[in-house]
């Protein structure tokens, strides 16, 4: 038996995405690839994801912000204070606001309304901290609260349409330093990177395995991630800028998403690498 | 205080089996912040569960533990309606206890 | 903008000129509205500007999957290839093959030219992420060919490693909307880490090979 | 005073004033065994777990997987028909080489599923005590890159 204890954990162990160079023997792909599945089946017992959804309902019933007030009569779609099935019918044209909304957006919207908290604080605090923290753990209760239900997000409003079609176009928009789009992994059932199947987004089938199952709590960060946040980290990826929070290109995407996937289940929150 | 843990306790011929996510970074003290500097390691050292301040499972933690720790493990003994109740200690002597009924 | 890619920018341009008259230039117009809608959400940050997104002519017709692929854009795709290969320079001094091992550092790492990297951060490759290379590594992906046995089943002539340089360089020389990026033409690997995987790919000593 | 050494005995005070308040038991604070943790291979840990070896054993079962994702979350589950009254999960190749070490009184199964970190591809051992004496099986993770980016 080795004895020798050799290198470290790497610097960035649990959070960084391609944190570990290691030579894996020689082996061939299917091998790796039922590897992963075994590996993905037993984690998906015990979702974290659980611990913000239990944080996420106390937050939506608990007085907060300038006004002291509960989040209890948000209109998420269904009417007010609905959230079962909320999720699975965004995102929506609101007609408050004029926009379609997403969930976070709306959520942003209710907490101005009701509660009297600045959406620029939402906005501008990084994910996983300050006021944005509170949106997500919202945001892992109301997605749970769909859980099983079909995907099946209105899609009738012209400015519904209008944003389906600006998501059409930014998944596709090939840009920066790579000429990527999220079509160059997106639009293909049959091909990965590294060893992650990509779902193909463009069909009913490969769109519900995505939308289906984000938000997720991903283990390779320790986190909680809502939609936002998975768009915001594709940019990143794809050598994009930074696109601003809820800006109507993150919406328009979810947009083109949700509806590419209607009739897919709910299977949030997923628990993802 | 740290934050709720979620518990799930179910009977079934006269074993429980009992599943709990904890909710705790469970910092290595491996990592490095962006100065460079070492994060101090922060995790759970111990768990003890216990029906009727009785014992039933216990376990240490050293910080090679997953964040959000996820434990499973099973015990005879006990009875539908039976209160377990789990307490974790970290290395910074934050705790938090919590209890479920038995399903 | 380095020389190359004003001189790009032209020849495209007159190429595009000739052959987008009919529906093209009607759908372009929308197209280009939508496309500043989509820029006008993102901001800049880190090293990663949003004038960094406003297409180039490859960019814009590989945006439209329509033109990208079939007969529709054949003649612009044609354009906009023969227009990629004017950029491609060979290494400066004329040495093709660098260091395998290095190039199979290149190949593994995805980091950089993101806006969490700082402009002094070493870029990788990506290799393994869209193509299977050495039979080591099993964790490679599938968007690209495998290039398994590479130098193997091509060997090394002169036209086999000009042409991998260049594949390399402005892969869009090749085929207008290839999923690849164009490494050297936009700068993401200097010239010695492009060597480097260039060995990776010939060297007769190099994984790939056995 | 170091303020190493400061924090140290501040906390050593914390813990003995909630274990004397009755807020945790006498046991749950001094039960960590700090030696064992400490250890940076599997003598080490057995030492400090009151074992001097494992015996390899066909009666301890390891269920993890042959490839994990990513090395924060690797799932490992023991069981054993063994009359187990201590289990330990080792990472032979992190720092640190235990992980995790379980106590199962009367009425325990001998069973239990955690999660633990990798730093690299390794052997994961599952340490079974039973009757006194150490028992082993040992399966090798390995820790794939993953992703693109980074």
């Amino acid at each position: 038996m080795k004895k020798i204890m050799s290198g470290g954990v790497s610097a960035t162990l649990g959070l960084g995405l391609c944190f570990l160079v290691t030579s894996v023997g020689a082996q061939n792909a299917p091998t790796a690839s039922d590897g992963i599945a075994k590996y993905r089946e037993m984690i998906a017992d015990g979702n974290p994801a659980e611990l913000y959804e239990a944080e996420g309902e106390q937050l939506w019933k608990k007085a907060a912000g300038s006004k002291n007030a509960t989040l209890e009569k948000c209109d998420l779609g269904l009417g007010a204070g609905v959230v079962k099935g909320a999720a699975a019918q965004l995102p929506r044209y609101f007609k408050d606001t004029n926009r379609v909304q997403d969930l976070e957006s709306r959520l942003m919207t209710c907490m101005e309304v009701l509660q009297g908290i600045d959406p620029k604080e939402i906005v501008d605090a990084p994910f996983g901290k300050g006021a944005k923290k509170a949106v997500e753990a919202v945001v892992a209760y109301v997605v749970t609260s769909s859980r099983d239900m079909k995907i099946n997000a209105p899609m009738k409003h012209p400015k519904e349409k209008e944003m389906y079609a600006l998501g059409k176009r930014a998944f596709y928009y090939r840009g920066g330093a790579m000429d990527f789009s999220c079509a160059s992994c997106h639009d293909d059932a049959s091909k990965r990177i590294r060893l992650q199947d990509l779902p193909d987004l463009t069909s009913a089938k490969g769109a519900a395995l995505g939308w289906g199952y984000w938000p997720a709590y991903r283990v390779s960060s320790g986190e909680f991630w809502t939609m936002q946040r998975r768009l915001n980290d594709c940019y990143r990826q794809q050598r994009f800028p930074y696109p601003n929070y809820v800006s109507d290109v993150t919406i328009a995407l979810s947009t083109y998403l949700a509806a590419n996937a209607k009739g897919g289940v709910m299977h949030t929150p997923g628990l993802k690498r | 205080m740290g934050d709720p843990m979620r518990i799930r306790a179910t009977e079934n011929g006269g074993v429980t089996e009992v599943k709990i996510l904890m909710k705790h970074d469970m910092e290595s003290g491996q990592r490095k912040d962006a100065t460079g500097k070492v994060i101090p390691a922060w995790h759970i050292n111990t768990v003890v569960a216990k029906v009727k301040d009785k014992e039933v499972f216990a376990a240490q933690f050293g910080p090679a533990v997953s964040k959000d720790p996820f434990l499973n493990f099973k015990f005879k003994g006990a009875a539908k309606g039976d209160k377990l109740s789990v307490t974790w200690v970290d290395n910074r002597a934050d705790t938090r206890t919590d209890e479920v009924a038995i399903a | 903008m380095k020389t190359s890619q004003l001189i790009f920018r032209a020849s495209v341009l007159c190429a595009l000129g000739l052959a987008s008259i009919s529906g093209y230039a009607q759908t372009a117009k929308a197209q280009a509205a939508m496309d500043k809608a989509i820029v006008a959400s993102f901001r800049d940050e880190g090293i990663i500007s949003v004038a960094s997104i406003t297409q180039d002519e490859t960019q814009a017709l590989c945006s439209d999957p329509k033109m990208a692929t079939g007969k529709a854009g054949a003649k612009q795709r044609a354009a906009i290839e023969a227009a990629n290969m004017e950029t491609i320079l060979p290494p400066y001094d004329g040495v093709y093959l660098g260091d395998w091992k290095e190039g199979e550092k290149v190949a593994q790492s995805g980091r950089g030219a993101t806006w969490t990297d700082k402009s002094s951060a070493v870029n990788g490759g990506g290799c393994y992420n869209c193509h299977q290379i050495s039979k080591a590594e099993v964790s490679h992906g599938t968007i690209g060919p495998s290039l398994l046995g590479y130098g193997k089943t091509r060997g090394n002539s002169a036209a086999v490693v000009e042409y991998t340089w260049g594949k390399m360089y402005n892969a869009k020389a090749y085929n207008a909307c290839s999923a690849m990026p164009r490494i050297g033409h936009f700068n993401l690997l200097t010239e010695k880490q492009m060597k480097d995987v260039m060995a990776l790919l010939l060297d007769p000593a190099s994984p790939v090979n056995q | 005073m170091n303020p190493k050494r400061r924090e140290a005995l501040r906390l050593m005070a914390v813990i003995g004033l909630m274990a004397s308040t009755g807020l945790i038991s006498q046991a749950q604070a001094a039960e960590w065994n700090k030696a064992a943790f400490d250890g940076k291979n599997l003598d080490d840990v057995l030492k400090a777990m009151g074992g001097s070896s494992a015996e390899k054993s066909g009666d301890v079962s390891l269920n993890a997987p042959d490839i994990a994702e990513n090395g924060a979350v690797v799932p490992v589950g023991v069981t054993t028909t063994l009359k187990a009254t201590e289990i330990a999960i080792v990472v032979e190749k992190n720092p640190n080489a235990l992980a995790a070490h379980f106590s199962l009184p009367a009425g325990a199964e001998p069973f239990v599923t955690t999660r633990v970190k990798m730093g690299q591809t390794s052997n994961v051992l599952a340490l079974v005590k039973a009757d006194g004496k150490w028992f082993v099986a040992s399966k090798e993770v390995k820790v794939t890159l993953g992703g693109c980016g980074g």
